[in-house]
C-alpha cells in the first residue's frame, strides 16, 4: 500500500483540463464531416461509399435541384467519404463537440442546381459535374471544334441522345450493299 | 401491442415512443436547474457494441474525471437524474429499457449517446433493431460520434446541464459559385491522377493526399533542370525517411510516365521482402 | 452529579447544539472521504462540499418506494438519525464530562449502535429482495464478530477506571493519571479496529455509495428518504469516530461551559477528527476488500487481544 | 491412436499443401468419406464429408490429431448446389498447424443435420444458432433452446435465409414477456435463484446470468445471450459491399472491433488469394497489438475493481488512456480505428506517429510496470483471486476456449504463434507465448499482464521495423463463391471469421466467432463451487465482451421473470458483489 501512496504522490493529479481548456487531438483526428460546398460536384461518390447511409443525395427534376445531406446522428466518422471525393470537397474535422438539444441541429446540407438539357429542356445532370467533366477534358488538351462539340453531346440528356442517335440518317449509306454488289 | 405500430399487415412494425407530459418541459428546465453541481447519471444499454459503454467509462476515470462536476454514474435507475441511453435499441432490449425508463422518477433528462443512440448509426434498419432511443422514449440531448470520445461526451453532459451552449447547427449550403475549381492545372491530368492514386497506395487517403498536393506543389514551381534540386530541398526541409521513400517512388513513376522508359521502378506491389527502414531518433 | 438526575438546562443546550453541530458536519466528513479518495485515484473529484449538494438535490426529488415497501422501509431513515442523534448528544467531545448522561452510559451506547444495525437489516428484509436474508445475515454475522469486542474493550477501560459513564471514563483518563497504562493502551488500539469496523471502511466494507459502490438497501430508496440514509450513514462514521476520541484521546477539552474553553475543544477536536478520516480513509483506498469467508481470521486475534487487555486488568498492569 | 501413426500412411505433404495429411489421415481411416476436397490458402483445405462419417470425422480430427473447434456455421447454399451446407472449421495445433474445415451438404427437404455437440460440446453454441438461422434441425442436440433470435421472433422466421425476408423488415412481436429457461444441472428447486446481474457500473456491458445458490456456494448457473443480435450477418449480405463491410467489422465490438475487422479482410484476401503489401501487414500487427493494450489494461483495472481495489481501478485506467492516445495518433480515432481496406490499410505511420508512438510505448511500459508491481503487493488481493474459478483442463478440451483463459489452464493456444506464418506480421516480430498451469483468476491476471509486455515490446519494435513500399493493393476482382477463413487474435482470444464472396460485388455469406463466443459455454464449471461473492469476479475474469459473443450480443441488462422490478437484478449484483450490503 506503501508501494500506491508512492506512485500517487509522484503522480499528481492526471485530470485534463477540458472543458475549461481547449483539448488537444491529433492532426488526423476524424470528427465532423465538413463539406466545401463550392468544390462539391454532387457527384454522389460519398453517399454509395457511406456504409451508415448517413449521406443521402436526391434529385428533384420538378425544381431542377440536387439535394446533399449529412445526418451527423447516423455518421459512424469512418472518413469513406473523404478517402472517395474526387475533388476533396469532403474532410473529417478536428471538431468533436457535436451534442445538441435539437435533433434537427444534426442535419446538414447542400442543394445543387442541375443542368437542362440542351434539346428538351428537362434538368438531368448536375451543372457543376457538368463543367468539372468538361474543365478536365478542357486540362487534358481537348480544345475549339471538340471542345464545343463533347459539352454540346454532354448537355444533352440520354433520352435525347439515343432518339438522336435513332434519326442520325446522314451516318447510314442506304445504297451501301447495293455498291458492294456492284 | 403496445408500443408497437404495424406497417404492412403483420409482417412489418416500427415502435412508437413514449408519450410525455404536457407540462415535462417546466419541469425539466426546474430539474436542470436543481442538478447543476450534483447530477446522477444512469447507463441504459439497449445494445451498443460497447464502444460507447467503455468511452462514457474513460470518462469517469482520472484523466476526464467527470465527478469533479457532480456527474456520478448510479447504478440504479431510482436515483437517477440523467438517463443515458447506448445502443441501437435492438428488439430484445426494448423491453427493459422502457422499465428503466419508467423506473426513473420524474422529471428526468434522457441523453441519446453514440451513433447508434442517435439514429440507429451502422444498424439503423436492421431486422432487429428499432433504430434509436428516440423510436422509444422522447430524448433530451443527443450526443453523436462512434463512439464520442470522453471529452465530446463531457461537452455532451454540460450542454445537458445548459453549462454550455451547443455549437451545432442546422446547415444548409447554398453555393453561388456553379464551378468546381481544378487543382495543380500546372500538372498534366493524366500524370497527375498517377501522382494521386500512387500516393493513396503508398501512404493512405490522409497523408497521400497531402503528399500528394505538397509534391505537386513543388513541381508546379519547377523546370527541368532545377526539380531535383527543388525536390530535395524540399525533403531535408521536411526530414522524414518514409517522405523521402514516398517521394522518391512517386517521382521515378513520373519519369517513367513522361519518358516512357523505366526509372528506377520501385513498384507498390512488390514481393521481395523490403529492406526496413527505421525511424532514426 | 450522577448520570439520573436531569442535567442543568446549559447542559442539554449544549448536548443539543453538538448533536445538531455533528448532523450539519456529517456530509462535510463523507465530503472529505470523496475528495482523499479522489486524491488517492489521481482525480481533481469533487469539491468536499459535494455532498451537501447532493443531499440538497436529493431532497427535493421524487421519492418513490418499491411496491412491496413496508413501513420499516419508511421508519429506517429516521431511526438512523435518532439513534445516532442521541449518541451524539451523550459524547463528551468538548466537554470532560458528558453533557447528557441518561444516554451517556457505554452500555446504552453500544445498544444504540445494535439498534442501528438492526433497523438496517431489518429494512434489507423488508425489501424483500432475494438477497436481503443473505446480506442481513453477513449483516449480524458480522455484528457478532465485532460487538464482543467492542464490549470487551471498552468494560475493560470502565473497570479500568470503575465507571461506566462516558463522561467519567474520558474525566478520569484525560487528568487522573493512568494506573494501568498497558491495559489502556492495549485496549485503546484495539477499540480502535474494532470501531473502524463499525465506520464501515473497507477492506471490511465501504461506507460512501461511491459511484462503483451500491448500497444494498440504499439501491431501493430515492430523493429525499436516500438523502436521510446518506446522512445517516455520514452520522454515523462521524458519532463512531467520536466514541473512540472521547474515550481514549480525551484531552484538550473544556472544563467547563465557558465559551474560549469550548471554542478550544472544538478546535482541537476538528483536529483530532481530520487525523481519524485520513487515517481511515488513507487504509481503505489502499487495500481490497477482504473475503467474507475469511474475515473472522483478521477479527479473532483481534478479540484474543482484547482478552488480553482484560487479563493485564487483572494483573493491574 | 496417437500423432505418429499419421506418418505412417500420410505422403509427404505437397509444396503449399500444409496440413494435408490430416486429409489423407481421413482418406485413410474413413475411406471414402470425402466427397470434396478444396484448398483455400497453402494452410486451409475444406472438406465436404458423407453426413453418415461427419461425426467420426470431427472425432479423429478433434481429440486424437489436436485439433480446436474454431467456428460452426451454416449456409444457405440452395442456389449454388440446392443444398443448405453447415461448416465445422477445425484449428489443428497438433504437430502440423493448419485449418481444416469439415463441410456437410443438409438435405433442402427434410433439413436435418447430425450435431456433433455429444462427442464435440464445443459445437454447442454453433448448432444452436444454424438452428434459429436457417431453422436446420440438428438430430442428437442436447439442447434445443433458442440462442441468437430474442423470445419475441417468430418461431417459423430464420433470417439468414436467402429466401426468407427482406433485411430490414420487422415482424410483430410474438409475446410481451421474456420466455427463456434457465436451466439447473446439478442443484434443484430448493436451490435459491440469483439473477447476477449486469447493468454494473464498471463492467464495460451488462451480463445476464441466473445462479442457482445453495447458502452462499454457487451449485449451477446458466445464462441468456444475444440480447442485442442485431442481423449484422444479414447486413453484411444485403445492403453493403465490400469494403462497408470492413467498417462494418469494426463496430462489432466496441472493444476488439479492428481484430474483427482485420480478420474480415483476411477471409477475402485469402479467398481472392490478394497480395497484402508488408507494410500494411505491420501496420495490422501494430493496431492490433495497441488493441490489446487497451483492452487488457481495462481487464486489469476491473479485476482489481472487483475485489473492492478501486484506485487500482482507476490508476490503471489513467495508463490507459496513454494507449487510447497512442490509437488516436495512431488511426484518428480513439476507438473503432477503421483502418482497414480489403487489400490494405487506409492510413499510414509517418516519422511523426512513429516517434510519438514509441515516446509513448516506453512511457506507459515504465508506468504500467509501477503498477503491477502496487498491485502485487497490495493486501488481499491474493487471497481473493487465487484458486477461484478454476477451469479445468479437461472442460477445457472439450470446449475449445481460447484467449488468456485457455493459456492460463495451461494450454499453448496463441493464433499469433500457432497461425502466426500466415497471420499478418506475428512471424516476424519478437514475442513469446504466456501460458500459466493453475487455470485460477490470478493465472489469468498474470498472463494478461504478461501480454501486455509483450504487446508494448511488439508495437515498439513494429514502428522501429516498418517495411517499405505501399500500403494498399488494389485492382483485383472479386471472383464469386470463393471462400476461406479469416482469424486474429483478440485480446480476449481468438476470433475467427469466414466469409464467401458473392456475385453481385456483395458477399454471399460472411460469419464471425468472436473470442467470448467460444468461452462463454466453460463459465459455468468456472462458476460451480464458488461463492456469490466471486462471481462478478470469475465472470470477469474470463474478460466477457457481450457484444463480441456473436458479433453483436449484449445480455439483457434487466431481464428477469415478468414479477421482478426492473432495476432488482442491479441491486442484487451490487449486494452480492458486496460482502456485505447492509454494512455501514
Amino acid at each position: 500500500m506503501f508501494k500506491l501512496l508512492k506512485t500517487v504522490i509522484k503522480t499528481g493529479e492526471a485530470t485534463k483540463k477540458y472543458p475549461f481548456a481547449p483539448l488537444e487531438v491529433c492532426e488526423d483526428f476524424r470528427g465532423k464531416p465538413e463539406l466545401d460546398a463550392e468544390q462539391c460536384l454532387s457527384c454522389g461518390a460519398c453517399t454509395r461509399a457511406c456504409p451508415a447511409n448517413a449521406l443521402i443525395m436526391e434529385t428533384d427534376v420538378k425544381t431542377g435541384t440536387r439535394r446533399w445531406e449529412l445526418s451527423m446522428a447516423r455518421c459512424i466518422y469512418c472518413g469513406r467519404c473523404e478517402e472517395v471525393c474526387p475533388t476533396k470537397a469532403i474532410t473529417l474535422s478536428q471538431n468533436f463537440e457535436l451534442a445538441v438539444t435539437r435533433k434537427e441541429d444534426l442535419y446538414e446540407e447542400a442543394v445543387f442546381s442541375l443542368a437542362d438539357c440542351c434539346q428538351c429542356g428537362r434538368p438531368f445532370v448536375a451543372r457543376k459535374l457538368l463543367e468539372y467533366v468538361l474543365d478536365t477534358l478542357a486540362q487534358s488538351g481537348v480544345t475549339g471544334e471538340q471542345l464545343k462539340l463533347r459539352r454540346q453531346q454532354l448537355e444533352t440528356c440520354p433520352e435525347c441522345r439515343r432518339s438522336n442517335n435513332m434519326l442520325d440518317s446522314e451516318n447510314i449509306s442506304h445504297l451501301r450493299y447495293l455498291e458492294e454488289e456492284l | 401491442m403496445k408500443g408497437i405500430k404495424q406497417l404492412v399487415g403483420t409482417a412489418h412494425t416500427q415502435t412508437v415512443p413514449v408519450a410525455q407530459a404536457p407540462n415535462s418541459q417546466q419541469l425539466k428546465d426546474a430539474l436542470i436547474k436543481q442538478i447543476r453541481r450534483s447530477a446522477y447519471v444512469y447507463r441504459v444499454d439497449c445494445g451498443g457494441c460497447n464502444g460507447c459503454e467503455i468511452e462514457i467509462f474513460a470518462a469517469t476515470t482520472p484523466v476526464f474525471d467527470t465527478e469533479r462536476f457532480g456527474i456520478k454514474v448510479v447504478a440504479s435507475p431510482r436515483h437517477a437524474d440523467i438517463l443515458l441511453f447506448t445502443g441501437a435499441v435492438t428488439r430484445a432490449m426494448r423491453a427493459p429499457a422502457l422499465r428503466a425508463y419508467e423506473a426513473a422518477p420524474d422529471p428526468k433528462i434522457v441523453v441519446s449517446y453514440g451513433a447508434c443512440g442517435c439514429d440507429g448509426g451502422i444498424f439503423h434498419d436492421l431486422y432487429c433493431v428499432w433504430g434509436g432511443t428516440d423510436k422509444i422514449v422522447p430524448v433530451d440531448v443527443y450526443i453523436p460520434g462512434c463512439p464520442p470520445t470522453p471529452a465530446a461526451t463531457i461537452y455532451g453532459f454540460a450542454v445537458a446541464l445548459g453549462l454550455l451552449d451547443q455549437k451545432l447547427h442546422a446547415k444548409t449550403h447554398q453555393p453561388e459559385v456553379q464551378k468546381a475549381s481544378l487543382k495543380h492545372t500546372g500538372i498534366p491530368l493524366d500524370i497527375k491522377v498517377m501522382i494521386e492514386r500512387q500516393a493513396r497506395l503508398l501512404a493512405g487517403y490522409v497523408q497521400g493526399q497531402r503528399i500528394a498536393d505538397e509534391v505537386m506543389d513543388v513541381l508546379a514551381t519547377c523546370s527541368a533542370d532545377n526539380v531535383d534540386s527543388k525536390i530535395a530541398a524540399y525533403l531535408t526541409k521536411k526530414d522524414d525517411p518514409r517522405l523521402t521513400e514516398i517521394v522518391n517512388i512517386l517521382l521515378s513513376q513520373t519519369m517513367e510516365a513522361l519518358t516512357g522508359l523505366s526509372g528506377c521502378s520501385n513498384s507498390t506491389g512488390e514481393k521481395v521482402k523490403p529492406r526496413e527502414v527505421t525511424a532514426d531518433e | 452529579m450522577s448520570p439520573l438526575e436531569m442535567p442543568a438546562s446549559g447542559w442539554i443546550v449544549l448536548a443539543v447544539a453538538q448533536a445538531m453541530l455533528m448532523l450539519m458536519f456529517a456530509p462535510l466528513a463523507s465530503g472529505f472521504s470523496r475528495v482523499l479518495r479522489a486524491k488517492i485515484h489521481s482525480r481533481k473529484g469533487p469539491g468536499i462540499l459535494q455532498d451537501y449538494r447532493d443531499i440538497a438535490k436529493l431532497l427535493r426529488r421524487q421519492s418513490v418506494a418499491p411496491s412491496n415497501a413496508g413501513f420499516i422501509f419508511w421508519i429506517m431513515p429516521w431511526v438512523l438519525i435518532v439513534t445516532m442523534l442521541l449518541i451524539g448528544m451523550a459524547l463528551p467531545t468538548v466537554t470532560q464530562v458528558s453533557p447528557f448522561p441518561i444516554s451517556g452510559d457505554i452500555i446504552t451506547d453500544i445498544y444504540l449502535l445494535a439498534i442501528f444495525r438492526f433497523f438496517f437489516a431489518l429494512a434489507g428484509i423488508d425489501s424483500n429482495s432475494m438477497f436481503g436474508g443473505l446480506g442481513s445475515s453477513r449483516e449480524l454475522t458480522l455484528g457478532i464478530l465485532v460487538e464482543p469486542i467492542l464490549i470487551l474493550t471498552i468494560v475493560v477501560v470502565a473497570l479500568a477506571v470503575g465507571t461506566t459513564d462516558l463522561g467519567y471514563i474520558s474525566h478520569a483518563l484525560a487528568t487522573t493519571p493512568w494506573h494501568q497504562p498497558l491495559t489502556i493502551i492495549l485496549a485503546g488500539v484495539i477499540c480502535a479496529f474494532a470501531l473502524f469496523i463499525e465506520m464501515g471502511k473497507l477492506p471490511f466494507d465501504s461506507a460512501e455509495a461511491e459511484q462503483e459502490l451500491q448500497e444494498g438497501p440504499v439501491t431501493e430508496y430515492s430523493g429525499a428518504s436516500l438523502a436521510m440514509v446518506k446522512l445517516g450513514l455520514g452520522l454515523k462514521q462521524l458519532v463512531v469516530a467520536q466514541l473512540f476520541l472521547a474515550i481514549f484521546i480525551p484531552w484538550g477539552k473544556a472544563a467547563s461551559l465557558n465559551a474560549d474553553g469550548l471554542f478550544a475543544a472544538f478546535v482541537i477536536l476538528f483536529i483530532k477528527l481530520l487525523v481519524v478520516f485520513l487515517i481511515a480513509g488513507i487504509a481503505e483506498n489502499t487495500m481490497a476488500r477482504f473475503r467474507f469467508m475469511k474475515i473472522h481470521r483478521a477479527i479473532f486475534p483481534a478479540f484474543l487481544v482484547a482478552v488480553l487487555a482484560l487479563v493485564f486488568l487483572i494483573f493491574g498492569w | 491412436m496417437t500423432n505418429n501413426t499419421v506418418e505412417l500412411y500420410s505422403t509427404k505433404p505437397q509444396q503449399g499443401r500444409i496440413g494435408k495429411q490430416y486429409v489423407d489421415g481421413v482418406n485413410h481411416f474413413f475411406p471414402s468419406a470425402i466427397i470434396d476436397e478444396e484448398w483455400q490458402t497453402e494452410n486451409q483445405v475444406t472438406i465436404t464429408v458423407k453426413m453418415t462419417a461427419l461425426v467420426e470425422v470431427m472425432k479423429w480430427l478433434y481429440y486424437d490429431q489436436g485439433g480446436w473447434l474454431a467456428v460452426t456455421f451454416g449456409n444457405d447454399e440452395r442456389s449454388l448446389n440446392g443444398h443448405f451446407a453447415v461448416y465445422h472449421s477445425l484449428s489443428m495445433e497438433g504437430e502440423v498447424k493448419s485449418w481444416v474445415t469439415v463441410k456437410v451438404l443438409v438435405d433442402a427437404d427434410s433439413q436435418e443435420f447430425v450435431s456433433v455437440t455429444p462427442t464435440i460440446p464445443a459445437a454447442v453454441w454453433g448448432e444452436r444458432e444454424v438452428r434459429d438461422m436457417y431453422g436446420l434441425h440438428p438430430v442428437g442436440l442436447p439442447d434445443e433452446r433458442r440462442l441468437v433470435l430474442p423470445d419475441d421472433w417468430p418461431e417459423d422466421l430464420h433470417p439468414l435465409r436467402k429466401d426468407a425476408m427482406d433485411y430490414r423488415q420487422r415482424p410483430q412481436p410474438t409475446s410481451e414477456t421474456e420466455t427463456y429457461q434457465f436451466d439447473n444441472q446439478l442443484g434443484n428447486d430448493s436451490n435459491r435463484i440469483v439473477p447476477v446481474g449486469p447493468l454494473h457500473i464498471t463492467s464495460d456491458e451488462p451480463g445476464h446470468f441466473r445462479l442457482f445458490v445453495d447458502g452462499e456456494d454457487i451449485v449451477d448457473a446458466d445464462y441468456r445471450m444475444f440480447y442485442v443480435h442485431r442481423g449484422m450477418e444479414k447486413l453484411a449480405e444485403t445492403r453493403m459491399g465490400y469494403q462497408e463491410v470492413a467498417q462494418l467489422t469494426d463496430r462489432v465490438c466496441g472493444i476488439c472491433g479492428f481484430t474483427h475487422s482485420v480478420g474480415y479482410s483476411n477471409t477475402i484476401e485469402n479467398a481472392l488469394s490478394v497480395d497484402v503489401p508488408f507494410r500494411a501487414k505491420m501496420i495490422r500487427t501494430v493496431l492490433l497489438e495497441v488493441e490489446r493494450l487497451h483492452s487488457h489494461l481495462l481487464n486489469i483495472g476491473l479485476s482489481s475493481h472487483f475485489v473492492g481495489f478501486d484506485s487500482g481501478f482507476m490508476q490503471f485506467f489513467r495508463v490507459r488512456e496513454k494507449t487510447m492516445e497512442l490509437a488516436e495518433l495512431l488511426t484518428g480515432a480513439r476507438k473503432t480505428y477503421g483502418m482497414n481496406l480489403i487489400g490494405g490499410v487506409r492510413r499510414d505511420f509517418l516519422k511523426d506517429q512513429r516517434l510519438k508512438g514509441i515516446a509513448l510505448v516506453r512511457e506507459v511500459r515504465k508506468t504500467f510496470s509501477e503498477l503491477v508491481d502496487v498491485l502485487l503487493a497490495t493486501p488481499n488481493i491474493e487471497s481473493r483471486i487465487a484458486g477461484v474459478g478454476i477451469l479445468a483442463k479437461d472442460i477445457a478440451r472439450d470446449f475449445s476456449p481460447v484467449g488468456p483463459l485457455i493459456r492460463a489452464s495451461g494450454f499453448k493456444r496463441d493464433a499469433r504463434i500457432v497461425h502466426g506464418q500466415s497471420l499478418e506480421s506475428y512471424g516476424d516480430v519478437p514475442f513469446e507465448l504466456q501460458s500459466m498451469e493453475n487455470g485460477d483468476v490470478q493465472s489469468r491476471v498474470m498472463v494478461r499482464i504478461g501480454e501486455v509486455f509483450d504487446s508494448l515490446n511488439i508495437v515498439e519494435y513494429g514502428l522501429d521495423h516498418l517495411p517499405a513500399g505501399a500500403i494498399l493493393t488494389e485492382g483485383f476482382d472479386y471472383v464469386p463463391n470463393k471462400f476461406a477463413l479469416g482469424f486474429t487474435e483478440a485480446p480476449r482470444g481468438e476470433n475467427v471469421h469466414w466469409s464467401m464472396t458473392g456475385d453481385n460485388q456483395k458477399l454471399f455469406r460472411w460469419r464471425c466467432r468472436a473470442a467470448t463466443y467460444a468461452n462463454w459455454p466453460t463459465l459455468r464449471y468456472m462458476l460451480r463451487g464458488n461463492t456469490v461473492a466471486d462471481a462478478p469476479l470469475i465472470i470477469g475474469s474470463l474478460d466477457p465482451c457481450y457484444s463480441c459473443t456473436d458479433r453483436v450480443t449484449i445480455v439483457d441488462t434487466k431481464k428477469k421473470r415478468s414479477k421482478t422490478i426492473p432495476y432488482k437484478a442491479i441491486e442484487q449484483y451490487s449486494i452480492n458483489r458486496k460482502h456485505s450490503p447492509f454494512k455501514l
